[in-house]
C-alpha cells in the first residue's frame, strides 16, 4: 500500500495530522506538538523513500481516485519535485524540532492551532510540489498561503498588519495565477500539465498564451517575492514569530520559485518562453535588480530578522537569475540555490531566533561579545551559514554561485556576472558587520577595560553553557550540512538535478 | 466594431470588475475596503470562469435520458463551475483569514484606516 | 620530452589535513597551554616531514596526486605534488616549525588573550597554503585560497583594538574582492578552455580568443591573485595588516598569505596561460610594467616607514614584485631567480619580522627612532637583522644576492635592460633604507639604557636558525631542499611547455 | 457595539424557519452526487440555519443548539471523514479517492462510486457547516456581547 500510493502519501498525511490535531487535543494541549513533529518526521521518511524511488527508477505518477489523466488529477514525482519536496521537509522538520525549545514563547497559548496551521502548511508546500495538475497547485499555493498568514499573523503586535499586507498581495498573486490559468484552460481545454504542454505547440500563435503566461509568471512572482514584488516580505518575516520566520524563510518563497520552474520550463517550451515572448530575460533583469537592491538594504537594516529578510530578497534574486538565465547552467545554479538558501536561511533564522530567546531582540546594534560566550555554538552556526552566505568555498553557498557564474558567462552576459560578485561582496559587509559585533565588541560593562565588579562576573559566568540543546543542535545541524552540501554538490547535481534537464536548454 | 464590443460584453464588465477590485485594493485607506475590494477581485475571476462555460442551447451536464448522453455538445462543461465552486471555498477561506487579521489589527490599534494606522504603529 | 609520471597518493592530502586535525585538538587542549602547543608542535613537524617525503619523487620527476572526487560535473577536487608545489610548500611547512616555537615565545612572553584561538587559526592557515601549493587545478586553488582568507582574519584582528579591527576590514575588502575577481576568472577559464587543470606551459590548448577578452582575463586574474601578492595599486592591506602579532606577520605576511599570492602569479602564467600566449598578447610586459613600478614605489615608500614592522611590510610589497618580474620576464634564468627568491625572500624576511617581534615583546619599540643602541643589548637578535637586511639589498653572500643574480640573468636573456637597471636600482633603495636601523642599532648610544636583554631562547633560535639559512642558501642554493634544481625544473617544465 | 436585542418577531419567525432550512440542507447533501447540489453548498445552506439562530437568539441561548467549542473539532471530523473515505480506499488496494475499492461487500463497482462520494459529501457538508459557524463565532469572541 505504500509502495503504490507512496507519491501521494506526504501531503495526505500532514493534511491527515493537520486535521487530526484539534481533534486529539480537545483535552491535552499538549499533544499538538508531538504531533507535528511526528508527521514532520514521517514525512521526511517518506520523501527521502520516494527520493531514492525516483533515483533508482525514473519518475513516478499516481492517479487520484484511479483517474487517468488528463480527466483526473495526477500527482509526479522526478527528480525535480521529489527533490525539492525532500528539501522542504527536511528543513521543515529540523525547524519543527527546534520549536520545541522555545516552549511556545511567542506564541501564547495558541499552540493548537498555531501547530495545525503548520502541518497545513507544509501540506500544502508538498502538494504543490508534487502536483501535475494547474488547478490542483492552485488549491494548494491557496491551502499553503492561507495557513501561512495564520502562521504569520500570531505573531507579535504589527504581526497582524504584515500578514494583512501579505494576504492582500498574496490574493492578487494567486488571483493572477487563475486568471492566467483560465487563459490557459480556454486555450487547451486541460489543466494537466504534461498535457498542457503537448498541446500548446498545436496552438501556436495565439496571443492569449503570452498573457496566461505572463499572468502565471507575475501572480507567482508576487509569491516568490521578485523584484520589484517583494514588498510584503520584510515586514512579514520580520514581525512574525521566530519559528514562523525560520520556517517561511526557507520554503516559503522557494515553493513558488519551483512553480515557476514548472511552469516556464516545463508547461511552457523553453523556446516561447526565452525566445517568442521572452519573459526570462526580464525575470533575470528583474532579479539582478532585486539582488543589488536587497543586499543594499539589507546593509541599511538595524534588526537582525529585518537583515535576514532584506538577504532572502536578494537570494532570491539568485534564484530568479538562475531562472532567468534559461540554459542549464543557471538552471542548475537556481535548483541548488533553491536547497542551499533553504538551509541556510533556516540556519540564519533558527540563530536569530535563539538570540531573540536569550535576549528578548534581535537589534543588531545591541550585540556585542557576550553573546557569543552565552550561545557558542549558535554563533559557530550563524557564521558558518554567513560564510555560505557570502560564498566562500568549500561551503554549499559558493557553488550555487558557481553555476550561476558559468551560466552568466554562458549567456555572455557580463552585468549578471558582475551582479552575481557584487553582491557576494555585499553579503561580507552585512556577514561581517554582525560578526565583527559578535565576536570583537566587548559587552557595555567591560568597557574601556575595566574590571567587572564580581556580582557582574558570576552571572556572566552562570550564562556560560547556557545553551538549550534542543534550540542549539538543529541550528548547528542545518549549517553545519552547508559544508556537507558544498563538498557534495556535484553528487547532487549529477545526480538529481542533471537527469531533468529540461527539454530544449 | 460595435460587434467587438458587445459581442464580449460579459468580458467588458468582468474586466472593469478586476479593474475596481484592483482600485479598491490600491487606493482605499480602510482595511475593511480593502478586503471588499479584494473580493470584487476573486469574483471578477470567478466570473471569468463561468462566462468561459457559457453554451447556448445547451443543459446541465447530468445525465438526461431525453437528451441523449451521446452528444456533448449539449452539454455544458461542468469543469469551470466545480473549479469555481472550490474557488469560492477558497474565497470564503481567505476572507474568514483576512477578517480575523483586520479584527486582531483593530483590537491592537483601534483603528482600520491605513494612515492612523501607520502612525500608531510608529509611535509604538 | 615525456610527460613526468603522476602516481596516486595519500601523502599530499595527509600534508593538508595534518593541521586541520590539529585543529580540533588544539581546540580541546585550550585549558592545557603546553599540551596545546604541543600539537601545533607536532603537527608542523609532521607536515613537514610529510611534505618533505614527496621531494625526493619531485626531484625524480615523479608526482604524487591525489583526487578527492568532484565538486563540480567536470572539475575534481585535486590535490598535485609537482615540483613547484612541493618548492612552494617546502617552504612554508618549514618556515611553521620556526614560527611555532617563535610564536610560543612570543605568546607567553606577552601574555596574548586567546592563544587558542590564534594556534588554531594558524593551523587552518597552514593547511590551506599546503592546499594552494599542491592544487591541481584552478578551482581547487580558489578553494583554498578563500580558506585562507578567512582563516587570517581572526589573526589579523587578533589584537581587538579598534586599529586591528580596521586593519582586518581592509584585509577583508581587498581579499574578499580578490577572491570573487579569481572566481569570475576561473569560471570563465572553464568556459573557455573546458577545463581547469593547472597544465605546464598553458591550459588553453588550442582555444581561440580576442586580444581585448584575454586581456581582461589577465586582467581578472591578475586582480585575484594581485592582491595577495600585494602588487601595486592593491598592496594596501598589507601594511595595514601588519597590526596582527609579529609572528602572523612574519609567516603569513611574509611567507604564507603573499606567497600564496606570488605562487599564484606564477602559476598563473606558466601554468594557466603560458608563455606562448603571454608573449602573443604582450601580457609580460603589461606585467612587468605593474612589477617594476612596484618594485621602485614600494621601495621608496619604505624610507618613509618609521614604524619597524611598516618599512618590512613595504619592503615586502617591493620584493614579491620581484617573483612577479621573474615570471613575466619569462626567460629560463629569470624564472629560477624568481622561483629562488620565493624560498629566499622568505627566510631573510621571516628573520627580520621575527626580529621586530622580539624587540617588542622584549623593550615595546616598534619605531625604528627608537632602536638607538639596542644590538649592544640584543647582539644575536641584531645580528640576524642584519644578515637578513643585506641579502635583501642582494649582496653576497647572503641568498638575496642569488636570486637578485639569476633575475639580472634573465632580464639580459630577455633582452631587457629596463628590469636590470629596477633591480639595481632597488637594491640600492633596499640597502638604503636598512642601513639607518642597523646604523642605529649598532653604533649610536641609546638615550635610556635598556633594562632587557635578549628575548627568550623560543624566540632567539629560530631567529638564528632562520638567518643561518639565509647564509647557508647564500652560499648553495641547492642545499638540503634542492630548491636550485627544483626551480629549474618548474621553469624548465613552463617554458618548454612538458608539464604534466 | 453588537449589542444584543431580543426581538420577539424575528426569535419566533427564525425558531419555525430554521429546521426547514436544516431540512433543505441535509436534501442538497444527500442528493448532491447525482443532481445540483452537494457538501460545500449543503454545508453552506446548513451553516446559514444555524447562524440564523446565533442572530435571532443572542450567542448565549444559540450556544443550546451547537456550542462553540464544537467548531473547530468539527470541522476536523468532518474532513476526517471525506480522508477517511479516501483513506479506506487506500487501505484496500485502489488509490486514494479510488471509491470502486471501498471495503463494502455486496455493491458493484458503479454503485461503490456512488457510495463514496455521498460518504464524502456529508464529511464536506459537517465541515463546511462547522466553520462556517467557527468563523463566525471566533469573529465575534472579545467583542462585547449580551
Amino acid at each position: 500500500m505504500i509502495i503504490q500510493n507512496s507519491p501521494a502519501l506526504v501531503p495526505l498525511l500532514l493534511l491527515a495530522a493537520a486535521i487530526s490535531i484539534p481533534v486529539l487535543a480537545i483535552r491535552k494541549t499538549r499533544v499538538a506538538y508531538p504531533v507535528a513533529v511526528a508527521a514532520s518526521l514521517f514525512s521526511v521518511m517518506i520523501s527521502a523513500y520516494n527520493m531514492i524511488r525516483v533515483w533508482e527508477s525514473g519518475p513516478l505518477t499516481y492517479h487520484f481516485g484511479g483517474w487517468f489523466p488528463p480527466i483526473g488529477i495526477e500527482y509526479v514525482l522526478d527528480s525535480l519535485s521529489a527533490f525539492i519536496a525532500l528539501v522542504v521537509n527536511v528543513v521543515a522538520f529540523v525547524v519543527l524540532c527546534h520549536a520545541g525549545g522555545l516552549k511556545g514563547e511567542e506564541i501564547s497559548g495558541k499552540s493548537v492551532p498555531y501547530y495545525s496551521l503548520v502541518l497545513l502548511f507544509l501540506c500544502g508546500a508538498n502538494g504543490i510540489i508534487v502536483t501535475g495538475d494547474l488547478f490542483n497547485l492552485y488549491v494548494f499555493l491557496e491551502i499553503f498561503s492561507l495557513s501561512m498568514y495564520g502562521l504569520i499573523g500570531i505573531g507579535e503586535k504589527r504581526a497582524p498588519v504584515a500578514a494583512f499586507r501579505y494576504l492582500i498581495m498574496g490574493t492578487v498573486g494567486a488571483s493572477f495565477y487563475l486568471l492566467g490559468l483560465g487563459f490557459l484552460y480556454i486555450i487547451t481545454g486541460s489543466l494537466n500539465m504534461a498535457d498542457v504542454r503537448n498541446i500548446l505547440p498545436l496552438v501556436q500563435g495565439n496571443p492569449a498564451i503570452a498573457a496566461a503566461l505572463s499572468l502565471m509568471v507575475i501572480g507567482m512572482g508576487i509569491k516568490m517575492a521578485i523584484f520589484p514584488l517583494h514588498g510584503w516580505l520584510p515586514d512579514a518575516y520580520t514581525y512574525a514569530p521566530s519559528t514562523t520566520s525560520a520556517l517561511v524563510a526557507p520554503i516559503g518563497t522557494k515553493v513558488a520559485a519551483y512553480v515557476i520552474i514548472r511552469i516556464l520550463f516545463f508547461v511552457f517550451d523553453i523556446k516561447f518562453v526565452s525566445h517568442t515572448w521572452p519573459i526570462t530575460d526580464l525575470i533575470a533583469w528583474l532579479a539582478a535588480i532585486g539582488i543589488i537592491y536587497g543586499s543594499v538594504m539589507a546593509m541599511a537594516q538595524n534588526e537582525l530578522k529585518r537583515m535576514l529578510a532584506y538577504s532572502s530578497v536578494a537570494q532570491i534574486g539568485y534564484i530568479g537569475l538562475g531562472i532567468g538565465l534559461a540554459n542549464p547552467l543557471g538552471y542548475i545554479g537556481a535548483v541548488l540555490h533553491i536547497l542551499n538558501h533553504a538551509f541556510m536561511k533556516g540556519a540564519l533564522f533558527l540563530v536569530a531566533a535563539n538570540i531573540r530567546k536569550n535576549s528578548g531582540h534581535s537589534d543588531i546594534s545591541k550585540l556585542d561579545a557576550s553573546y557569543r560566550k552565552k550561545l557558542p555554538w549558535s554563533m559557530a552556526a550563524f557564521t558558518l551559514a554567513a560564510l555560505s552566505m557570502i560564498g566562500l568555498p568549500p561551503t554549499a553557498g559558493f557553488f550555487s554561485k558557481w553555476y550561476l557564474a558559468l551560466g552568466a558567462i554562458d549567456k555572455g552576459n557580463w552585468v549578471f556576472l558582475a551582479v552575481i560578485l557584487i553582491s557576494s561582496l555585499l553579503n561580507a559587509v552585512y556577514f561581517f558587520r554582525i560578526l565583527e559585533k559578535v565576536y570583537l565588541v566587548p559587552p557595555p560593562a567591560q568597557k574601556a577595560g575595566e574590571d567587572l565588579p564580581p556580582e557582574t562576573k558570576e552571572r556572566e559566568g552562570s550564562l556560560i553553557g547556557e545553551e538549550k540543546y534542543s534550540l542549539m543542535i538543529p541550528a548547528v545541524v542545518l549549517s553545519f550540512s552547508l559544508l556537507l552540501l558544498g563538498l557534495l554538490n556535484a553528487n547532487i547535481v549529477k545526480g538529481i538535478i542533471q537527469r531533468i534537464i529540461p527539454l530544449g536548454m | 466594431m460595435t460587434d467587438f464590443f458587445l459581442g464580449h460584453y460579459a468580458y467588458w464588465a468582468i474586466i472593469f470588475l478586476l479593474i475596481l477590485g484592483l482600485y479598491g485594493m490600491i487606493f482605499k485607506n480602510n482595511l475593511a475596503k480593502k478586503l471588499i475590494g479584494m473580493t470584487i477581485f476573486q469574483v471578477a475571476i470567478i466570473m471569468f470562469y463561468v462566462a468561459s462555460a457559457v453554451k447556448w442551447a445547451a443543459t446541465v451536464p447530468v445525465l438526461d435520458p431525453l437528451t441523449g448522453a451521446a452528444d456533448a455538445a449539449k452539454y455544458i462543461s461542468p469543469l469551470q463551475h466545480c473549479l469555481m465552486l472550490t474557488a469560492i471555498v477558497v474565497g470564503v477561506a481567505t476572507s474568514g483569514v483576512a477578517f480575523s487579521l483586520v479584527i486582531a489589527i483593530y483590537r491592537h490599534y483601534k483603528t482600520l484606516d491605513e494612515s492612523i494606522l501607520m502612525k500608531r504603529m510608529k509611535s509604538s | 620530452m615525456t610527460y613526468p609520471e603522476i602516481y596516486r597518493s595519500f601523502i599530499p592530502f595527509y600534508a593538508v589535513m595534518v593541521s586541520l586535525i590539529a585543529v580540533p585538538l588544539i581546540m580541546l587542549s585550550s585549558r592545557h597551554a603546553n599540551l596545546r602547543e604541543f600539537w601545533t608542535l607536532a603537527a608542523s613537524i609532521v607536515k613537514f616531514s610529510l611534505v618533505f617525503l614527496l621531494l625526493p619523487g619531485a626531484l625524480a620527476g615523479r608526482i604524487a596526486g591525489f583526487t578527492f572526487w568532484e565538486i563540480s560535473p567536470g572539475i575534481a577536487l585535486a590535490l598535485k605534488a609537482d615540483q613547484f608545489g612541493v618548492f612552494f610548500a617546502l617552504i612554508a611547512s618549514g618556515l611553521w616549525i620556526l614560527t611555532s616555537i617563535y610564536s610560543i615565545g612570543y605568546v607567553r612572553g606577552l601574555k596574548e588573550h586567546k592563544q587558542t584561538r590564534y594556534f588554531a587559526s594558524f593551523a587552518v592557515c597552514l593547511s590551506a597554503t599546503i592546499g594552494i601549493a599542491f592544487a591541481a587545478n584552478l578551482l581547487t586553488f580558489v578553494f583554498f585560497y578563500e580558506i585562507l582568507t578567512i582563516a587570517t582574519y581572526p589573526l589579523v584582528i587578533h589584537k581587538e583594538t579598534k586599529v586591528a579591527i580596521a586593519a582586518g576590514r581592509k584585509y577583508l575588502v581587498y581579499t574578499l574582492t580578490a577572491g570573487v575577481l579569481l572566481i569570475a576568472a576561473t569560471a570563465w577559464t572553464y568556459r573557455i578552455a573546458g577545463t581547469v587543470d593547472f597544465r605546464a606551459g598553458g591550459l588553453f590548448g588550442n582555444a581561440s580568443f580576442s586580444p581585448s577578452a584575454i586581456t581582461v582575463l589577465f586582467l581578472l586574474f591578475l586582480g585575484g591573485v594581485g592582491v595577495k601578492a600585494a602588487i601595486m595599486p592593491l598592496h594596501s592591506w598589507l601594511p595595514a595588516a601588519m597590526a596582527a602579532p609579529t609572528p602572523v606577520s612574519a609567516l603569513l605576511h611574509a611567507v604564507a598569505v603573499v606567497k600564496s599570492g606570488v605562487f599564484g602569479v606564477v602559476r598563473v602564467v606558466g601554468f594557466v596561460f603560458g608563455p606562448a600566449l603571454m608573449r602573443q598578447f604582450d601580457l609580460n610586459i603589461l606585467l612587468a610594467t605593474v612589477a617594476g613600478v612596484t618594485i621602485i614605489l614600494a621601495s621608496l615608500l619604505a624610507f618613509r616607514q618609521d614604524n619597524l614592522k611598516h618599512r618590512l611590510a613595504y619592503s615586502t610589497v617591493g620584493h614579491l614584485s620581484y617573483i612577479v618580474l621573474g615570471a613575466a620576464l619569462l626567460s629560463p634564468a629569470s624564472l629560477i631567480g624568481g622561483l629562488l627568491h620565493i624560498a629566499n625572500h622568505a627566510t631573510m624576511k621571516i628573520t627580520l619580522f621575527f626580529c621586530a617581534g622580539a624587540i617588542y615583546v622584549r623593550h615595546h619599540k616598534e619605531k625604528i627612532s627608537e632602536l638607538d643602541g639596542i644590538g649592544r643589548v640584543m647582539p644575536w637578535t641584531m645580528g640576524a637583522f642584519t644578515v637578513g637586511a643585506i641579502g635583501l639589498a642582494g649582496i653576497p653572500p647572503i641568498n638575496g644576492f642569488v636570486s637578485k643574480w639569476q633575475l639580472g640573468l634573465g632580464a639580459l636573456q630577455a633582452d631587457e635592460i629596463l628590469p636590470l637597471a629596477v633591480l639595481v636600482l632597488s637594491g640600492l633603495l633596499n640597502a638604503g633604507y636598512f642601513a639607518p636601523i642597523i646604523y642605529r642599532a649598532f653604533l649610536k648610544k641609546p638615550a635610556v639604557p635598556f633594562d632587557h636583554g635578549e628575548a627568550s631562547p623560543a624566540m632567539v633560535i629560530p631567529i638564528v636558525i632562520t638567518a643561518l639559512f639565509s647564509l647557508l642558501l647564500g652560499l648553495d642554493p641547492d642545499l638540503f631542499f634542492h630548491f636550485y634544481r627544483l626551480a629549474a625544473t618548474v621553469s624548465g617544465s613552463i617554458l618548454g611547455g612538458t608539464g604534466p | 457595539m453588537l449589542r444584543y436585542k431580543s426581538n420577539l418577531i424575528i426569535l419566533m419567525v427564525s425558531r419555525v424557519v430554521s429546521p426547514f432550512i436544516m431540512l433543505f440542507a441535509l436534501y442538497v447533501i444527500f442528493h448532491g452526487h447525482y443532481s445540483p447540489g452537494g457538501g460545500f453548498q449543503g454545508g453552506t445552506i446548513m451553516a446559514a440555519s444555524l447562524l440564523l439562530m446565533r442572530l435571532a437568539a443572542g450567542r448565549e441561548i444559540a450556544q443550546l443548539q451547537f456550542k462553540t467549542i464544537l467548531g473547530t473539532p468539527l470541522g476536523s471530523i468532518g474532513v476526517l471523514i471525506y480522508f477517511g473515505t479516501g483513506f479506506a480506499a487506500m487501505l484496500s488496494g485502489g488509490e486514494f479517492l479510488n471509491y470502486s475499492f471501498l471495503p463494502f461487500a455486496g455493491f458493484t463497482a458503479a454503485e461503490l462510486r456512488s457510495l463514496g462520494i455521498l460518504m464524502v459529501e456529508i464529511g464536506v457538508g459537517l465541515a463546511v457547516m462547522a466553520i462556517l459557524v467557527a468563523i463566525y463565532d471566533d469573529l465575534l469572541e472579545g467583542y462585547p456581547h449580551d
